[in-house]
């Protein structure tokens, strides 16, 4: 039997595969059992209450979904008391995602935050219009999120980036400046999706996050930049569906992965993974994750 | 009890310009509530990436139909699959709802699919249905023969099921009312029946990621802020739910 | 019946659709009715023969397929006395791409390009060392490149952009101030697929360009941002496979469309794409394509 | 004369480990040449993407066949097409080869399928076919009924198609060779029968995007600079291209 378990800046996973944040809630844990997961990261929260964006929120792709939810949460005060103790119970590594507008907003949000195994900073979402991608995109401002989130506490702090940074690289140097104990690459890739029948954008704000399998050549290129640059730990995130895709992405040096729009297709896609890579690493004589890491070459050409 | 899984197909017929199909499931007659749906794909596919929401058209002990409305890709491929062939199939989802014994259920197209169920679990009452042509009105001999008094219209002659409804407004006279049909129709009839009614529910429709209430897309606004047509539909109060 | 006609900056078609540079050659001719085509751009030619990147060159993604072709093509003088003639006697509008790895070799080839219906400037290849992406980036070098085309040649010339371009909006600006007399928005997007056998990248120079479906609404939004801030004509690419994407392009307001990928999973998708336009004209009263333009309204939330 | 169509599958059955797939074509006699292939897809679908290049088996007047080894999901999906649903075809590709009277056939695992059409064309020879084990020989008596002798080889006992071709060597003397299977046994078999045979030949595979000579993804490295697999080939003089 391989050893699946990893673990890295603080944080320790039974297994690589967690369930990425904003495409499951509560309801998921009557589906999967959640005890087999390496983590779960809870849809993005912020300080007060969101309703989120006027429906239509998601419409489907080729080979994926397109997504214009706006963060709809009910902040973090329902989140410690309603959520958080629900969620301890599911015997796996809870990480809370983060949303904020401002950065005295994630400061004030982050020390709110305690009992979790960490806390993954949201400066990626394409769907609202203050923060979100537009603190993502910009290295200094990705820093001083960071920074401030970092200050105040002393749980791993994992950033998710966007695919949509002018240079997902110099971003991501700047948030490991600023502290960040691992990176998640990455977020929606920002897409347009005209309903044919009203002539008109399918969401009220235009663009919409574009996820799922569609996505994976492009994001899993975001993944490989970052990991081949920076040293600090990656989570990929990005259309992984099956067990071969998330290969590919150990296979580029990710140290975790999660599965996000995925669980539309096929709610058992994470369990699914998690007992493939087993049976792959047994088969290949893989002793534990680790040792897939990274074994991408140089260019060659 | 929610569950995943993969189930055959075991009858594809069409019925009038629907498919019907039949899927077989041991017990699920001990799960699907009614108001109920599922959300259902093709095995191996990807694309469509999204499970498709369809009602329970009805349940029995070892098998549940449904019935499709050809609209876009996902219906088209579905109504294509063949006995032997293999679904995924999330569900049941959404709220189980009272059917009342009685009541006046108000059905519009292919809107008879989860009335059809719900009248599974009434003693009768009355059935408003209206429908483009005569080849769309099915299921109507079922009907009656549970025992409900059928009225029906078709646009080629007569007009809409507004029409009839007008017609009959005196039966609706402190009912509780079930209405499935396109939005249009919804908000027609919202103006027509509101003064007569004891209480009226609508079966929603929203694009759905989940299905389960995880990714808060099927949002509709009600009096109350957003509510998840998949978890707490889909079947509303008509009076709290803003419709289109 | 609809007049599907269109003529922007020097060029008429006879229909909007296009077939898009280095899916097709030749061979195509058998397949397809090139009479019923709105035009054909050529696979880019550069000034000698490149014989392209080395073998596999293609695999296939979700909705779509990666390449790395590394513009193969034997030249320009073979293009002028071998294939041009072939082209002109195929009853379309035939555009020829262009490729250069200096501003010098874009001015040369394209004084050696006459007797077309326009010139396609491809700065946007992700497959090359030199030109390539690299020029459609940078607005600066996208704007040399096309004033040093424009300037050798009175043709109407079409700049085909790269979507991974920092501010995509700034290169269209900068090109069209250069003297383009219209937009190809745009061409593949980068991306990275690796083989699990090998645990490499399936290609010898990393990534590949990714197109199909799968990037549909990303390329959508790429257009979608320059038919509104640049008042020069743009002709949709990206994901094009039938009539309905089609109307997406042309609802944001691009003046034609290319397809691209979308013959390989059926060969005749862009005859399916110009009769369903037409029926759709029809039926809904539609006179000309110019009246489906650009029906999109502002932001609205 | 190549052309685009969407044609119905009438039959699909197991043959040892692989799938045979026959499917509906009146006239594709007349034009599906030796050494040419198809590309096939499932219709309806975007995903997988592109059509799957595969070798003509057999033609008669109004049906062509397909032997089709499972590899990957593309070819997964395509072995559980039913009879009566239709297939994208894109065809007759590739170059027509001379297929000579007689000659050397040297087949591996799938290998067959090519060599199998090949033979129609020819009257007798020998073929060498190896496989992992005795389900992977398929169509041996067929091949014996069209006169050719055959020897075969089965990893499970015995060894390799290159320990075959050694034991026969001196068949090869002299004679024109053509080989199909894995690129592995293509590279051993060329150090192998080097010196003995008058001219060789191997059918080689390449992913495919348009199979018909646009989009130039299927280029192999020759004497002559890159040619193209579906072009110039599938079939090329062995000394000429670059195997692996
Ligand atoms: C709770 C519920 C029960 C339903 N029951 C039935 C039924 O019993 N029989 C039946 O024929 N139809 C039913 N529908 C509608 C059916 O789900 C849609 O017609 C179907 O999803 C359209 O998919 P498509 O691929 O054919 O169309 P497309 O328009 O190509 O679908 C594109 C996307 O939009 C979504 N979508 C489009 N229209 C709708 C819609 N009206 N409702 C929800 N999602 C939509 C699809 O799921 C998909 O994500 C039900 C819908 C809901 C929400
Ligand atoms: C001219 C020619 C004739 C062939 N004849 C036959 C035949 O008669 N019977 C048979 O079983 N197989 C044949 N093959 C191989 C067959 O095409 C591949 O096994 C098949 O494409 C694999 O697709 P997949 O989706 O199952 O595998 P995947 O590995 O999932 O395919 C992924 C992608 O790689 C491509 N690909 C993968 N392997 C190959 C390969 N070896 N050759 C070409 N493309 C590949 C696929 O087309 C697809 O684009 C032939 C190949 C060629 C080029
Ligand atoms: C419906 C939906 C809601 C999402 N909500 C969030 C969110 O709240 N916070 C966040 O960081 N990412 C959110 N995401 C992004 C996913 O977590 C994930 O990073 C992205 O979808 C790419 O991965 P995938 O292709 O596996 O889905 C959301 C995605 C979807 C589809
Ligand atoms: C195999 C292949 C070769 C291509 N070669 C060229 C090329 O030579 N010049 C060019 O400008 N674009 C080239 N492209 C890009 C296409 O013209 C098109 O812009 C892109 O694929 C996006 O459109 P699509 O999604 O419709 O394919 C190529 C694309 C593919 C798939
Ligand atoms: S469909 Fe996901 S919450 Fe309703
Ligand atoms: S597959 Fe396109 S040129 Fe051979």
């Amino acid at each position: 039997m391989a050893d699946l378990s990893v673990s890295f800046t603080g944080i320790e996973l039974k297994n690589p595969v967690m369930l990425a944040s904003g495409v499951w809630d509560l309801p998921y844990t009557e589906l999967i059992d959640f005890e087999k997961l390496g983590g779960i990261v809870y849809k993005s929260i912020s300080l007060s209450s969101r309703e989120g964006n006027p429906p239509p929120r998601l419409t489907e792709i080729p080979c994926g979904v397109i997504n214009s939810i706006g963060l709809a949460n009910k902040g973090i005060e329902n989140f410690n008391k309603e959520i958080l103790p629900q969620l301890k119970d599911l015997g796996t590594e809870v990480f809370v995602s983060i949303f904020g507008e401002s950065i005295e907003e994630f400061a004030e949000l982050t020390s709110r935050i305690t009992d979790v195994s960490g806390i993954e900073v949201n400066i990626s979402c394409p769907n609202v219009k203050e923060g979100g991608l537009l603190f993502g995109a910009d290295p200094d401002i990705a820093y001083n999120v960071t920074k401030a989130v970092c200050s105040n506490t002393d749980l791993p702090v994992i950033v998710k980036l966007t695919p949509e940074a002018v240079d997902i690289v110099k971003v991501a140097l700047s948030v490991k400046e600023a502290g960040a104990s691992a990176i998640t690459a990455s977020n929606t890739f920002q897409g347009l999706v005209i309903d044919i029948e009203t002539h008109k954008p399918i969401f009220r704000r235009i663009t919409g996050g574009v996820s799922g399998p569609a996505i994976r050549p492009l994001s899993l290129y975001k993944a490989y930049q970052i990991t081949r640059a920076v040293d600090i730990p990656v989570i990929g995130s990005g259309g992984i569906t099956d067990w071969m895709d998330a290969l590919e992405y150990f296979f580029v040096g990710v140290s975790a992965i999660e599965v996000g729009s995925a669980i539309f297709n096929n709610p058992l896609a994470p369990i699914e993974i998690i007992d493939n890579i087993n049976r792959y690493m047994d088969e290949n004589e893989y002793k534990n994750i680790l040792e897939m890491k990274g074994e991408v070459n140089e260019e060659r050409c | 009890m929610t569950t995943f899984r993969i189930l055959p197909v075991i009858e594809n017929r069409r019925l009038g310009p629907y498919t019907l199909l039949r899927i077989k499931d041991v017990g699920i007659h001990k799960y699907a509530g009614c108001g109920q749906f599922v959300m259902v794909g093709l095995s191996f596919l990807r694309d469509p990436f999204l499970l498709r929401p369809l009602s329970f058209l009805s349940v029995d002990n070892d098998s549940f139909s449904l019935l499709i409305k050809i609209k876009g890709r996902g219906t088209e491929m579905l109504s294509m699959v063949k006995p032997g062939e293999y679904l995924k199939v999330l569900g049941p989802l959404g709220r189980t709802i009272l059917p009342g014994e009685k009541g006046i259920l108000i059905a519009g197209g292919i809107g008879i699919a989860p009335l059809f169920y719900q009248s599974q679990w009434m003693r009768g009452g009355v059935l408003l249905y209206g429908a483009k042509d005569k080849r769309e009105l099915v299921l109507v001999k079922e009907m009656e023969d549970r025992g409900l008094v059928v009225k029906t219209i078709t646009e080629e002659k007569g007009g809409t099921v507004c029409d009839l409804v007008m017609e009959n407004i005196a039966l609706l006279k402190g009912q509780r009312v079930f209405i499935c049909g396109p939005v249009a129709m919804i908000k027609s009839l919202r103006e027509i029946i509101r003064d007569y009614t004891r209480e009226t529910f609508v079966y929603l429709e929203r694009r759905m990621g989940c299905g389960i209430g995880g990714c808060k897309s099927c949002a509709i606004k009600t009096g109350y802020g957003y509510k998840f047509v998949c978890q707490d539909g889909p079947v509303f109060p008509l009076e709290e739910v803003e419709i289109g």
